[in-house]
């Protein structure tokens, strides 16, 4: 069953130099208890794709589709439905935990606020609830981690904050945005860890350009590439199988598989190439590669591509 | 830095930092060109006290002088020091940010003398130094850049230090380039938009700064400013009480306030376009 | 330790303001006696019988030795003996002291009042970055930042003094009244306190105004608002919790160490208004070439700003978790 | 042709009492001509410090770098500027590398200019160093914010090659680039290193790209070299428990 469903999902940005289309059309749904991971390189969308779901990008963008979380359209909700949500039921664990903490605010604190907001909790309460989640996420010494500033945490350890942080309020879906982002081999590993076991009676949504943590931890997996998804499958299938030429080529770039890499760069999301996007980069471009946009298209086992070598 | 690059575009369409520009070259002109707009030799005397009328368009002071003429000339000092202040500090301020940014040892030297200007308070320091010095043009301008470079020496050198730190300053090190030239080619481009910003606040200041010392009575007499003016309208024992202050008073000090004003608009103009902080990209 | 430097270093500024003080009138070209002699409107010399330089010099002690002159000048300071007022034919300290509670009046109320009132309109005009009111308020903001505090005051004068009548023009207390209560004696303080103060007020409100709203801008945009965003939290309680706090930090050094900038700008407002605050005393000091005045009153005010700086410095070290625990 | 030897750097803080950090603690090693050492380890133990000490970049506390048999750290200022071209560094963020105010022509006709190529020679030798990279002509009028990371990376490459290096420290070359465009950019040095016969030291993170570079991998930890050995003996044969930490949880993908 759907907990998220995604329909024609537009996000544009007017810039001096034209309209960048960060999300253009994307179709995505999101299961009860499903982790998908979102992969994609450095500007294809998929950090904008996770922050409008939140609602979180500025007022001067142009959104269009539909984000439908339980019967209800996120997009239609008002600012203050919006935020009971925010959160709550939808919590998300940002990039970057050194500046996405509040540096002069006790981690304590900033956890406890969430709680107060979303459970109705008195500050008494909420302590004693916010020592328990970072004994959950495994912080060591929580009585006094609870009174300690940002920066006197580590890396690792400020990225737990940012987990209890949105584990507080019991939320049914998460929305990471690169959790493993600059930590180091051995950190990122016990993160991972970390998050498939907080996970597991939830639904997450995982953005990250990291194939590795992504293969560990997802369920379903969804390739992002400018602006749009091309491939969308299983975690095993994809990676045993990769059917779009992109997903086979990001999986060969990696040195595990040889440094086989694509050629040519992303494009710019403000004026994306005319016919399949990937088609200048692609091996195996056909003549209406070049003059046709591709539909994503449903194959028999679950799975959807975009490419006409499956058309 | 992507930002400073389209700098010269933007800025024409930041409506404020235009607005400014356009006032400010309004006075300039006037300055350059004072002996020409000027009806009267500013020191002419006629008959004192007198109101406005079509001879006189804003009438005459205490000792008879023309008080517009008065006013276009005292353009030409207030304008004069104050550019020349800001040219001379910023100057040295550049200078010597560069170095003490770039030769830690050196910067440790002249930090501490920094510190110490801007620990000691400007205005009644400068005052004082004003009272105790013969007053002339020269000697205002001397203390005014006694007091201005300090901050930007500041400003300068810790904008060399976050530049000294990228990779492109190390590779040309690696690559055998010398201090000199590193310095040169590479990091005085880049801080040089700063300095501008730099030169204007200080311009900015030094016309506040001149105006209100001449106000006390420290200015040069001989060539009277827009402060002086309205030093010796103050001194007029019916200033407020008469109706002379509209074409006395007034105008040397909406003067002041329209110089101000334009410079603090083009300096903030220029400072939004170089924050990278106030002009976020976005995606 | 931080502590300790930071003392060490303002005893070292002291120390140098106090030099400066005693440096001055001896370092001036030529002889001292010339140069203070010197009309300092005309910069013509005053012709001065031979008896009266004598007794200037005796009087400053320029017939010893430099050293001893400069442990002599110490010695008086520390004994707070600042000299003899040639105007007020009084000793300087003590006509100081007399002043200084109404600058310290004066510059006190403003502080507070354009501290509060400047930091609370940078944050709106922050938040409001962009819209009709942010720009509004820079611009009114910027504007009357631009008046010259005397020249503001000279136009209160005309406008709420004269043409309305509405406030006193000058003094601090109505001159020859007795009071019969003491709150009549405040309400008479307070109604000669308005004009003065709301001059300083207004000319130097662009500056918490501008360093908030940058302050702000900068914090805004960082990610941490994101996060407090993605928690539900409202857009006040972001403003409240995470945004002004934050913004405030870096700028309070930089806000007490303006009030420096308050009693330069009192010395303006003093004199226009004829508030005989220590201002005003310095101003008559420079128009009747008193110069021990002079000398007196540059190194209280200097010693009060040093204050004020020291202070902001030290709460800042409270402040901020990032500095206190290190 | 390169050996290190004793090398320390430590950087104390405070004034009164004086509290040193040791972030490189006594490192040996020899690099062979044409050989590549990969130099593994988290971030903060010290790879970027010594990969910058040995350049003298920054100072090193003690120890001695011989290069060919020349102590680098006995070289005096004027000394080391002429030595300096032979060892280049690529660093870790590509867009930082390149002043953004010049054009990628005059980026990368910078060191030639610096080496005294005649000026009528220039032109052609930016063209070609173009060329090698794999840029096309038109980036030549581009500033380096019009580029990719990836191709700021070989704009980099280029001005490296222009001064004819032996030896070159890579600092984490790909960290700040996507995996596609990594695999660019590993390929390139790859290919140059072959032609040229380069020495290289290779720093980075990333225990799958050390794997792919090197000849020999060091694995540095709190400052020290903990392990050192060819390629195949550290992933199979790890002694040191770091080591084996960090090899045992490759994600298999």
């Amino acid at each position: 069953m759907n907990l998220l469903k995604i329909k024609a999902l537009r996000v544009y940005f007017p810039t001096d130099d034209g309209i960048v289309k960060a999300v253009d059309g994307v179709d995505l749904n999101i299961k009860r208890e499903e982790i998908l991971g979102l992969i994609g390189e450095t500007g294809c969308g998929k950090t904008v794709l996770g922050m409008s779901i939140m609602r979180l990008i500025q007022s001067t963008t142009l959104t269009d589709g539909e984000i439908i979380y339980k019967d209800r359209d996120l997009l239609s909700l008002s600012d203050d439905e919006m935020r009971k949500i925010r959160g709550g039921e939808i919590a998300m664990v940002l990039q970057n935990p050194m500046t996405s903490l509040n540096p002069v605010i006790r981690v304590g604190e900033q956890i406890a606020e969430t709680i107060r907001l979303h459970q109705g909790l008195d500050k008494k309460a909420a302590r004693k609830r916010v020592i328990e989640m970072l004994r959950d996420v495994r912080i060591p010494d929580p009585e006094k981690s609870v009174d300690s500033y940002p920066h006197q945490l580590s890396g690792g350890m400020q990225e737990r904050v940012m987990i209890a942080m949105a584990l507080a309020s019991d939320p049914e879906l998460i929305i990471a945005d690169e959790p493993t982002k600059g930590l180091d081999v051995t950190v990122k590993r016990e993160i991972i860890r970390l998050m498939k076991e907080v996970t597991a009676k939830r639904s997450m949504l995982f953005i990250t350009h990291d194939l590795g943590a992504a293969a560990e931890i997802c369920d379903n997996i969804a390739v992002m590439y400018a602006g749009e998804l091309l491939e969308h499958a299983s975690v095993d299938s994809i990676f045993s199988e990769p059917l779009h030429p992109y997903s086979e080529g990001l999986l060969n770039s990696l040195p595990e598989r040889g440094l086989k890499p694509i050629r040519g760069i992303s494009p710019s999301l403000i004026d994306t190439p005319q016919g399949c996007r990937f088609h200048p980069r692609c091996d195996y471009a056909m003549e209406i590669c070049r003059e046709k946009h591709p539909e994503m298209v449903k194959l028999e086992d679950g799975r959807a591509v975009r490419c006409f070598l499956y058309a | 830095m992507r930002g400073a690059l389209k700098s010269g575009n933007v800025f024409c369409k930041n409506r404020i930092g235009v607005t400014g520009l356009g006032i400010l070259s309004v006075f300039i002109l006037t300055a350059i060109f004072a002996p020409f707009l000027a009806p009267y030799d500013p020191c002419e005397m006629f008959e004192p006290m007198a109101p406005p009328d079509s001879q006189h368009v804003l009438g005459t002071n205490d000792i008879g002088q023309d008080i517009w003429s008065e006013l276009i000339y005292a353009s030409r000092i207030s304008l004069f020091i104050a550019f020349t202040t800001s040219i001379i500090a910023t100057f040295i301020g550049t200078l010597s940010g560069l170095f003490s940014g770039y030769y830690e040892r050196f910067g440790f030297f002249v930090m501490r003398v920094v510190d110490l200007f801007l620990a000691l308070p400007r205005l009644p320091l400068i005052i004082i130094l004003a009272v105790f010095m013969p007053t002339s043009i020269w000697n205002l301008i001397i203390i005014f850049v006694l007091f201005g470079w300090p901050i930007t020496t500041r400003i300068i050198r810790s904008e060399v230090l976050t530049l000294r730190t990228r990779p492109y300053i190390d590779s040309e090190r690696m690559m055998g380039a010398g201090d000199l030239y590193i310095l040169g080619r590479h990091i005085l481009p880049n801080i040089f938009p700063l300095v501008v910003v730099q030169f204007v606040m200080e311009a900015r200041h030094v016309i506040l700064a001149e105006a209100g010392l001449s106000f006390l009575g420290l200015g040069d007499p001989t060539s009277k400013s827009w402060g002086m003016m309205l030093h010796y309208a103050f001194e007029y024992p019916t200033i407020f009480i008469s109706e002379v202050w509209k074409w006395w008073m007034l105008p040397p000090g909406l003067c002041i306030v329209v110089v101000i004003l334009a410079l603090v608009f083009v300096g903030f103009a220029l400072e939004e376009i170089l924050n990278p902080r106030l002009r976020r990209e976005i995606v | 330790m931080h502590h300790l430097t930071k003392i060490t270093a303002y005893i070292l500024i002291i120390f140098v303001a106090i030099s400066i003080n005693f440096a001055l009138p001896r370092m001036m070209p030529g002889d001292p006696i010339t140069s203070l002699t010197d009309d300092p409107t005309t910069g013509m010399p005053v012709i001065m019988d031979e008896d009266i330089k004598e007794e200037i010099r005796s009087y400053y002690g320029l017939d010893k030795p430099i050293s001893e002159q400069y442990t002599d000048y110490l010695k008086d300071i520390l004994k707070c003996d600042l000299g003899w007022s040639i105007y007020y034919n009084a000793p300087v300290a003590e006509v100081i002291f007399e002043r200084l509670k109404w600058t310290l009046l004066l510059v006190g109320t403003s502080t507070l009042i354009y501290m509060i009132l400047g930091i609370f309109l940078g944050a709106v005009s922050a938040w409001k970055r962009g819209e009709r009111g942010d720009l509004g308020l820079l611009v009114s903001v910027l504007s009357i930042g631009s008046f010259p505090s005397f020249f503001l005051a000279m136009l209160f004068i005309i406008l709420f003094g004269v043409k309305l009548d509405i406030f006193p023009i000058f003094g601090a207390t109505t001159p020859f009244m007795e009071y019969s209560s003491t709150f009549d004696a405040f309400k008479d303080v307070l109604y000669h306190l308005i004009l003065p103060a709301s001059t300083l007020v207004l000319t130097s409100i662009d500056g918490p105004y501008l360093l908030m709203r940058n302050s702000m801008l900068g914090v805004l945009g960082e990610d941490y608002i994101v996060t407090a965003r993605a928690k539900g939290l409202t857009e006040w309680a972001i403003l409240k919790d995470h945004a002004i706090k934050n913004a405030l930090l870096p700028i309070t050094t930089v806000i007490a160490i303006r009030m420096g900038f308050m009693i330069s700008g009192a010395i303006f407002v003093e004199t226009v208004f004829a508030y005989p605050g220590i201002g005003k005393l310095l101003y008559d000091a420079v128009s009747f070439s008193d110069y021990p005045l002079l000398q007196g009153a540059f190194l209280i005010i200097t010693l009060i700003i040093i204050a004020a700086n020291f202070i902001a410095d030290m709460t800042y070290l409270y402040l901020d978790p990032r500095v206190k625990h290190g | 042709m390169l050996e290190v030897k004793g090398l320390s750097k430590y950087f104390s803080s405070g004034i009164l009492r004086k509290r040193y950090t040791k972030a490189v603690d006594d490192v040996n090693f020899s690099i062979k001509r044409g050989e590549t050492l990969g130099l593994v380890g988290e971030s903060g133990c010290g790879k970027t410090t010594l990969g910058r000490s040995i350049l003298r970049l920054i100072e090193p506390t003690a120890g001695k770098v011989l290069f060919d048999g020349i102590d680098i750290l006995k070289l005096n200022k004027k000394e080391l500027r002429t030595f300096r071209p032979r060892m280049q560094m690529i660093f870790q963020d590509p867009d930082a590398s390149l002043n953004p105010r010049m054009k990628i022509r005059e980026s990368i006709a910078e060191p030639l200019k610096l080496q005294r190529v005649e000026k009528c020679e220039i032109e052609g030798k930016v063209q070609e160093l173009i060329e090698r990279v794999g840029l096309s002509p038109e980036h030549a009028n581009r500033y380096p914010h019009q580029l990719s990371g990836g191709q700021n990376q070989r704009v980099v490459l280029a001005r490296v090659l222009a001064l004819n290096p032996d030896f070159i420290v890579a600092d984490e070359p790909t960290s700040a680039l996507d995996v596609s465009v990594q695999a660019q950019i590993l390929n390139l040095i790859q290919d140059l290193k072959r032609e040229l016969n380069l020495t290289l030291l290779f720093i980075s993170h990333d225990l799958e790209v050390v794997r792919y570079m090197s000849d020999r991998i060091a694995v540095m930890y709190g400052g020290k070299i903990v392990e050192m050995g060819d390629v195949e003996d550290i992933f199979n044969d790890a002694k040191h428990p770091y080591t084996k930490l960090l090899v045992s949880g490759k994600e298999v993908v």
